[in-house]
């Protein structure tokens, strides 16, 4: 049975489709947090080192892994915009970059708050803390360069491009800062994996899995009100019930 | 084998933001011919004519020189065009006679500086070829600008409101310039808020509305 | 066809042509550098004059000034060009874009990436710095301005005419300049700490080489995207 | 374990809760965002609506 993918890539399409498949990311979304976070405090065992604050990690890893994945997503969909001018891929693009910089900054909160106690520092040049927050000024770039063109078309475009740059950069910044960071012989947060409880693991896999629903569902609703935004001069967004009331 | 120039807009259609300009637009443009693009303010004279240059992307339709689509052409296609914006293209630190060896250089037109001061000189700048743009007026900044039609070898001339700023005698200038262009097989389009007549051709007109 | 000029004709003619202009507005040109003297002399005044300390930070300082002078000449790469529609021709022009930026790129490290170059040992000197570690301070700028220049044309045709471009380019490009940044200011403070800069040269000369083959080109699609 | 005990995290309550807080502070202003977007949005067009329709 062939899907025709292309018929979703119309806005006027995947309008409705996006608005269908919100809640089923965002129920998701919310029963798997109370679940990873029961896990996280109630099961998996006081650490022997860290004490409870290592607790923080159910949050802090799985930010940093969204933020990550979340810009070379990003990048991926503004490319695909850029190449085959889809333009819903620039709009996904968009919808994705407020919500990557949001994972940044609570990876970067949560770090500094784990590090207070097991460093007696709010903020260590740490290497993944650094690449972190180089991170979060790659997206305030792309989301000010993109504010900052009033023209949607050149807006998508100069953005796509930025987000190409970055993301062929953000692997020689990360060994960059990785070199820098050994060099200078800084601290490292290290989490001996093996010896995690699988508790541990349960409840960060959770939580990760909580917040890529999270992010998709947020991402989901954003394009939304860009379609709204970008097509107000078409016919089909005039008939839309929601908007003829 | 030298073919005649051609150029053919095909059902072309342009928006600024997302405001549809102008749709379904098609002529053919051939040599010696000369079209003079009509319209109130915001109807995308402009635009059309920034859409021929490559500039702005059609949101529909082609344009086509000699029969094939000038995104295949590039920069053969730059080379049989001169187009002349709003904007002078002119340096003001520099003098007239070097913004025009600059220019053709970069249009890759071998010049020589004996060439170069009879195009200005042609285009009424006797004795201000050395000085610096920055202390010549308006109208003879447009001049220096013009004076670029002279110099480049291109079949096509593109011309946004050339007239601006140019007095009478400019005006006439421009009329035997173009007419000059057309006799040796050219082809011109052009806007105007002026009247620009050409001694024996026939102005076509679009109207864009 | 046309007679074409070749590459490194046009290389030339665009090099030629903005460093003519430069030498006509002298004083852009030199407000860069004093900028970078500037700040560089502000750092003593802000941390106190111990030699061991001013030793130990030269590189860095140096190396972070370099970084903010090149941004504050950025905005004026392209737009000039842009105001006064030559930008335009150029890209008519039946010659390559990329090449045209090419010239630009270099033109405009020649105006203020080379004087930070060659001022550098001077204040080196103001930072008590070993003879050694000056040369490989002036290396490692001749290495990582380019690279600078390279990364900033991308941003300086991506904030092409808009609104607040000058600040926006800065916060475009710096982010990307770090590894730069890293490698050049770890080159000194390897010098200086006795080891061999070898590998950090090198790995300049690596993003140098890199930078050289995409940006041209990166930067001409982002002018395209800009003049639409 | 007693509920005082659990929100005393044996010393790390201003880290660990200050790190669940802001994020789930983050959540919700994102998630308020997003719908005061879309009424935004939706007001406009209503507004562009009803202009089309008087013109």
């Amino acid at each position: 049975m062939a899907i025709n993918w292309f018929k979703y890539s119309a806005p006027s399409t995947f309008y409705g489709l996006a608005g269908k498949l919100t809640p089923w990311f965002a129920w998701p979304a919310a029963v798997l947090f109370a679940v990873g976070l029961y896990i996280g405090f109630f099961v998996a065992p006081t650490d022997a080192v860290q004490s409870e604050a290592y607790r923080i990690i159910f949050i802090h890893v799985p930010a940093s892994i969204l933020s990550m994945f979340l810009y070379l997503i990003m990048a991926g969909y503004a490319a695909l915009g850029l190449i085959f001018k889809t333009r819903l891929s620039s709009m996904m693009a968009s919808a994705l970059a407020p919500t990557g910089a949001l994972f940044a900054f609570i990876s970067l909160w949560t770090g500094a708050l784990w590090g207070k106690p097991m460093w007696g520092a709010w903020w260590v040049w740490d290497a993944r803390l650094t690449s972190e927050l180089i991170l979060l000024f790659l997206y305030l770039g792309f989301i000010a360069l993109q504010a900052s063109i009033e023209d949607p078309r050149r807006a998508d475009k100069a953005s796509a491009l930025l987000a190409i740059v970055g993301s062929v950069n953000v692997p020689i910044i990360y060994y960059s800062v990785q070199w820098w960071n050994t060099l200078h012989q800084g601290s490292t947060i290290k989490m001996t994996g093996t010896s995690m409880h699988v508790a541990m693991q349960q409840s960060m896999f959770t939580v990760l899995v909580a917040c890529w629903l999270y992010a998709i569902a947020v991402g989901l609703s954003r394009v939304r009100s860009i379609i709204l935004e970008r097509e107000a001069n078409t016919q089909w967004v005039k008939e839309l019930p929601e908007v003829k009331q | 084998m030298q073919v005649s120039p051609k150029l053919e807009v095909i059902d072309l259609a342009c928006e600024r933001g997302d405001h549809r300009l102008f749709s379904g637009l098609g002529f053919t443009l051939s040599g010696g011919e000369l079209m003079q693009v009509q319209g109130e303010n915001g109807k995308g004279k402009t635009t059309l004519l920034r859409a021929l240059c490559g500039f702005v992307q059609p949101v529909a339709g082609a344009v086509h020189w000699c029969g094939r689509n000038v995104e295949e052409w590039d920069e053969d296609f730059h080379a049989q065009t001169c187009y002349l914006g709003h904007l002078n293209a002119i340096k003001d630190e520099l003098s007239a006679l070097e913004n025009l060896l600059l220019t053709a250089g970069l249009a890759d037109v071998q010049l020589g500086e004996k060439a170069a001061l009879d195009a200005l000189r042609r285009m009424g700048l006797r004795r201000k070829e050395h000085l610096p743009v920055r202390v010549l007026s308006q109208g003879q900044r447009r001049r220096v600008a013009l004076s670029r039609l002279l110099v480049v070898d291109a079949a096509l001339w593109i011309l946004d409101e050339p007239l601006t700023a140019l007095d009478v005698g400019a005006v006439d200038l421009m009329q035997e310039l173009i007419g000059e262009h057309l006799s040796n097989g050219g082809m011109t389009i052009f806007t105007t808020h002026q009247p620009l007549h050409v001694a024996g051709i026939q102005t076509r007109e679009l109207m864009l509305s | 066809m046309t007679s074409r000029l070749s590459v490194f004709g046009l290389l030339g003619l665009v090099i030629k042509r903005d460093l003519l202009l430069a030498m006509r507005r002298r004083a852009d040109v030199l407000t860069t550098l004093i900028f970078f003297v500037m700040v560089v002399s502000l750092f003593p005044l802000g941390v106190g004059p111990e030699p061991d300390m001013l030793r130990k930070m030269a590189g860095g300082v140096l190396w972070v000034a370099a970084l903010l002078s090149s941004m504050l000449s950025l905005p004026r790469m392209f737009s000039a060009d842009h105001i006064d529609g030559t930008l335009e021709q150029m890209m008519l022009a039946p010659q390559s874009l990329t090449v045209m930026v090419l010239g630009k790129i270099v033109a405009h490290w020649m105006l203020s990436g080379l004087p930070l170059v060659l001022i550098a040992p001077v204040l080196g000197l103001q930072f008590d710095m070993s003879a050694e570690a000056i040369w490989v301070l002036m290396l490692a700028l001749l290495l990582g301005t380019p690279v600078l220049s390279m990364i900033g044309a991308v941003g300086a045709a991506l904030t092409l005419g808009l609104r607040g471009g000058g600040v926006l380019v800065s916060l475009l490009v710096l982010p990307l300049t770090i590894p730069v940044l890293i490698f050049g200011a770890g080159a000194v403070e390897a010098v200086s700490g006795g080891m061999d800069a070898a590998s950090n040269l090198s790995l300049l000369g690596a993003f140098l080489l890199f930078a050289l083959v995409f940006s041209p080109f990166v930067a001409s699609q982002a002018l395209r995207i800009s003049m639409e | 374990m007693s509920m005082s005990e659990f929100f005393y995290m044996n010393g790390y309550a201003f880290y660990v809760w200050g790190s669940y807080g802001l994020a789930l502070l983050v959540f919700l202003v994102e998630i308020a965002m997003v719908r005061n977007r879309r009424k935004q949005a939706l007001r406009q067009l209503r507004l562009m609506n009803d202009d089309g329709e008087a013109a």
